[in-house]
């Protein structure tokens, strides 16, 4: 066993996960914080305004850390799901599980302030473009994975469920990816050039961006950790050590 | 020699369950063979509503006939996927799989391919009946031949796999749709993009060899994913 | 190799033949918080019938569930004529379970339902599925659709099953229930040919019924009954 | 006086049983509260199925907008109908209904006000939605809204007495839509009709009305049917 | 009226009230051509328990299935207090059915399940429903979801409708199936109890169990048993 499984089942056990958590939550909730604070403030304050928007585009620091972590939040759903299945760790179980709301909600973010954007720059809410829906596609993969793991009651078989639609979606989200691709650029061969012809951007826009990305990647992991803790705590309920920790809360 | 036929013999072996498997879905489909022309109506029909909720406007009518094609095959396999393991597992059918120590997989095999022989098949036979409701030209109407081909196996086992793991919900059908109708994507794009290029006089082949490719990829994994998922519902 | 005469011998390689065939060390079950059935050992050894009792509620169904292989248990080890085995799958031919829900089709008749056990057991030393249909009583309804047997009819359907389909191991969950006077003689008999033939018996009884006069060990599965 | 009183001591035990079955429903479908959203996610998938199959031209999609929206309002529908008696039937309880001597239709209709409650509600409110993803403007999108609120009931109730025929089938799910979709075509032509005539800027009044008299002939009759249908499957 | 203490009486214009609630006069019922029961005379008694037996597949849960008005008999005549009734059709509170499958709801919990049965029933006489569910054991159960429940709670859910929703006539198939000791005790107790207040029985058993020390008829169902 290398030192990387070993960890996974030193963190499989329920108590030692929960000091874990405990422990590591407040970093990444204040460095978050931080981090979110200083992009934006650098974003909003101290960055020029588009030449072509206005500073309409500031919603930018929102919008594409949103759309990347609904990705990788997905990705990570994806594996820790995998691991669960394969090799039953609980806590991958509950990774994956826990993740699942958190990317629906970035999602469902980059959605929205993609469209909220999409009306002063291209006057609409919605087109359907390819990766306006490819992103939309990604939400409905969300719902479906949260879907069943609601209509599953016990709560280690909703996991389980749950982790092999992940692993499911996951192997399809590159063939959807090209497929929409493919399907916009069939019908549609030049609406909507925005992403595509603007892969340079200025570095005083990418540095905030960058900032934003970490601290969104901080946030989820504080909000992972503590969906686990609750999760792990409903599972545990009746353990003596749940009960050690219910009476030194009383007590405190 | 002897090894030969030892090998021979264990293949069959391998393969009298899930044979036996098909034999008995099959049989069971043949005794409700008055059902089995059912997804090929329910095709037909929602083929013939299109035009009603559309408007007659004919011209309209071709151009988005591809679509429409693909969308009522995806629509009539949901529908007879919600069933496909449920019975079993509510009957004990599925315990009975796991205990007599068959390969899963294989035995999941079998089962969507059960399915797709009842649903898929007999849909992608109906394709020239569609393509002339629809209006389309023959070539245009055999490339949506070639692609329900490639495109409805993948149906079934991609949706399979979903259907198994909401077999032990009462009321899935919507949730199962949730569920397979995003996956079902590329298929949706490659199949009707297939037809609209054969009806704008562009090569289909791109997009028919996505869907064989689909259909490889689709062809060993699915089992696998189906009989984990089968594992996590007969729990 | 295990010698005892006419025994389904599926694993060319028994690790321990003077072992029982399945020994639970330990086993328990629990579903979230809440413990199912204690820490329990128990053997099923070959010859034997190996009776589960309790109350309602307290277990029984979920301890053969486990022992199927049907349910993980969350405790303990299971071992296989004396060799751990984990996780713990069933091979071909060694388990067989005759549950309430034995998954019959409405719409096949009871010969039709034996062919397709016949096609997922392991094949070896079976009855023909006529024999097997007349040995539990139900000539003149092979080709029924089992739609329109009555319950204790079905109850037999699974019980042939056991003889087309031969398995080291038996797991029957109330095999009594819905049978008539008959039909008691009948698990009896069948019973008592696994018996003879060295096979394992797991039965769960609420102590109304037992197979008479033959080897029992009778456990008690302490649950909180209802 | 006292006949008065005795008069409404009747009529509540009159609606005693119809009350707890539907109250029973409501917790049954509340307990599976996530499964609420359900139909409307699905319809709008499938709206957002079929500018994937059609391709993603705007102005052609907003004109076939209202056809559209009730296919997929139609098809939400009948995904969630299969099951409406299946497990009643299956499970025994529609056994205890008859036994109890309370009056079927009333019971009968109790479950279709519960099914339009948990699908056809929904739908409706979320025909703004649908309407935007279309892009139907505001006029058209009210239309949608109200044609909605006249045709659900309909589909519920028409559908609700097929369901009840085809309980007893095991995989009725198709043979279900293969009887339902005819029946439906008329909600369909004046529910869509109702939002093209807004969209060409006639008044929908008149489609609308059409919808209004079906649901004023639904009601009474639906019930009727629907218990009539029960009898029917029960034996 | 019809003056036993403690009946349940529904319908105030009783045409008979010395008559037995259910008289059946050559009842027989076919399906196709094939007789399942072949004519039989019987009459469902206040104050006594009817027991039909036979062995698997006589006709015995057909014979309930008519008596509920669920099938259509081919031939014969119901008569309810004496009074012929047709189509047999029974009215609120004259009719219990406790079939094998008795309609629970996997998502709701015993005392939800038995507010429905409430709901249905003509509503007197009846026993609270936290007081049924502890008459028949299931103290703590009662917030469950029914999916939680082992067969034989299950069973105890159903029995305890019969106390919430009390009925004329009790029609019981193998109300003793799944049952443990404690669970036939119950079931003597539920018999004892509308045999006293004077209501009519009739249940199906295949003469393993019956009711103790209480006024049987038994009668025998002549079926082609398998
Ligand atoms: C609902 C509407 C929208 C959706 C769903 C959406 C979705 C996305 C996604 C998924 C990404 C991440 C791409 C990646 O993986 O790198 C992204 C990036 C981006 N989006 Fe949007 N978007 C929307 C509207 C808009 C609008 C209206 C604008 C501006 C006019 C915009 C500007 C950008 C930019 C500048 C990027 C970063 C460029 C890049 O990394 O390629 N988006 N969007
Ligand atoms: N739905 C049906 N269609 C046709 N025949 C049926 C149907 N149900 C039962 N039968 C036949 O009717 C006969 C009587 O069945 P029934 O269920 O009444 O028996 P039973 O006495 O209750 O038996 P058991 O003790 O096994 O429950 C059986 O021979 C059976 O084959
Ligand atoms: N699916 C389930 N989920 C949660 N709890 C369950 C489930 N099935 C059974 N239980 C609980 O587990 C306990 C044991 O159930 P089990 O079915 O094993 O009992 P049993 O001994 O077979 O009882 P019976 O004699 O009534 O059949 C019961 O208290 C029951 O409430
Ligand atoms: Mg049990
Ligand atoms: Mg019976």
């Amino acid at each position: 066993m290398n030192a990387l499984t070993l960890w996974f089942h030193r963190m499989g056990s329920p108590p030692t996960f929960y000091a874990f958590a405990e422990r590591w939550r407040p970093w990444f909730l204040w460095s978050g914080l931080l981090l979110t604070v200083v992009a934006l403030a650098w974003g909003l304050f101290f960055t020029p305004a588009d030449y072509l928007q206005g500073d309409s585009y500031r919603i930018i620091y929102i919008h594409v850390p949103s759309a990347w972590m609904g990705q990788f939040v997905f990705a990570v759903m994806a594996v820790s799901g995998f691991v669960a299945l394969v090799w039953r760790i609980k806590l991958a179980e509950i990774v994956s599980l826990a993740s699942a709301p958190i990317g629906a909600t970035f999602t469902a973010i980059a959605l929205a302030t993609g469209s909220l954007w999409g009306r002063p720059t291209w006057g609409t809410y919605w087109v359907w473009d390819a990766r306006l829906t490819s992103t939309l596609i990604l939400l409905f993969l969300y719902f479906g994975v949260i879907g069943l793991s609601r209509a599953i009651e016990d709560r280690r078989k909703a996991a389980r469920a749950a982790a092999l639609l992940a692993i499911v979606g996951l192997v399809n989200i590159p063939i959807i990816q090209y497929s929409v691709y493919w399907w916009n650029t069939l019908h549609q061969p030049s609406s909507v050039r925005l992403f595509r012809g603007e892969t340079t951007i200025d570095p005083s826009m990418l540095w905030p961006l960058l900032l934003m990305a970490v601290a969104t990647k901080l946030y989820y992991a504080w909000s992972l950790l503590g969906r686990a803790q609750a999760m792990v705590l409903e599972q545990e309920s009746g353990k003596d050590w749940v009960r050690q920790l219910a009476t030194a809360d009383r007590n405190a | 020699m002897h090894a030969d036929r030892d090998r021979r013999v264990r293949r069959m072996s391998l393969l009298a369950a899930p044979g036996a498997l098909l034999r008995r879905d099959l049989l069971i489909a043949w005794r409700r063979r008055a059902e089995v022309l059912n997804p090929l109506l329910f095709a037909l029909m929602v083929t013939a509503l299109f035009p009603l909720a559309l408007g007659p406007e004919a011209g309209q009518l071709a151009r988005i006939a591809g679509g429409v094609a693909w969308v009522t095959v995806l629509l009539a396999s949901l529908l007879s996927l919600d069933a496909l393991f449920r019975s079993d597992l509510e009957d004990g059918g599925l315990d009975q799989w796991l205990v007599s120590g068959r390969s899963l997989p294989l035995l999941a095999g079998a089962r969507l391919l059960g399915h797709w022989l009842t649903t898929g098949l007999p849909l992608t036979v109906a394709a020239p009946v569609l393509a002339s409701m629809l209006g389309l030209p023959g070539d245009a109407a055999l490339t949506l031949l070639a692609a329900l081909a490639l495109g409805t196996p993948v149906v079934s086992m991609v949706g399979g796999t979903c259907a198994a793991l909401t077999a032990a919900m009462p009321r899935a059908g919507i949730l199962l749709a949730l569920m397979v109708l995003p996956l079902m994507v590329p298929v949706l794009v490659f199949g009707a993009g297939a037809v609209d290029a054969a009806l704008t006089g562009v090569s289909p082949l791109a997009a028919l060899l996505w869907l064989a490719a689909g259909l490889a990829l689709a062809l060993p994994l699915a089992p696998l994913a189906c009989a984990a998922a089968i594992r996590i519902s007969a729990q | 190799m295990r010698s005892r005469p006419g025994t389904v011998t599926v694993n060319p390689d028994l690790p321990d033949p003077a072992a029982p065939w399945i020994r639970a060390s330990r086993l328990a079950f629990a579903r979230g918080p809440e413990t199912i059935f204690g820490p329990i050992d128990l053997a099923v050894e070959g010859g034997r019938v190996l009776v589960v009792e309790g109350g309602n509620g307290s277990g029984k169904t979920t301890l053969l569930r486990v022992l199927a292989g049907l349910l993980e248990p969350s405790e303990g080890t299971l071992c296989w004529l004396g060799a751990p085995r984990e996780p713990w799958r069933p091979a071909p031919g060694e388990l067989a379970l005759v549950a309430h829900q034995p998954g019959l089709k409405p719409d096949l008749s009871p010969a039709e339902q034996l062919a397709f056990a016949v096609g997922l057991s392991a094949g070896r030393g079976a009855m023909p599925i006529a024999s097997a249909l007349a040995a539990v009583g139900l000539e003149g309804y092979e080709h029924l659709p089992v739609r329109r047997l009555s319950a204790g009819q079905r109850k037999r359907v699974t019980l042939a099953t056991l003889l087309v389909a031969p398995a080291n191991v038996w797991l029957l969950d109330e095999p009594y229930a819905n049978l008539d006077r008959d039909g008691h003689a009948l698990v009896d008999r069948l019973i008592g040919l696994q018996v003879r033939r060295g096979g394992g018996i797991v039965m769960t009884s609420h102590g109304h019924f037992a197979p008479e006069a033959l080897p029992c060990t009778r456990i008690a599965i302490a649950g909180c009954a209802g």
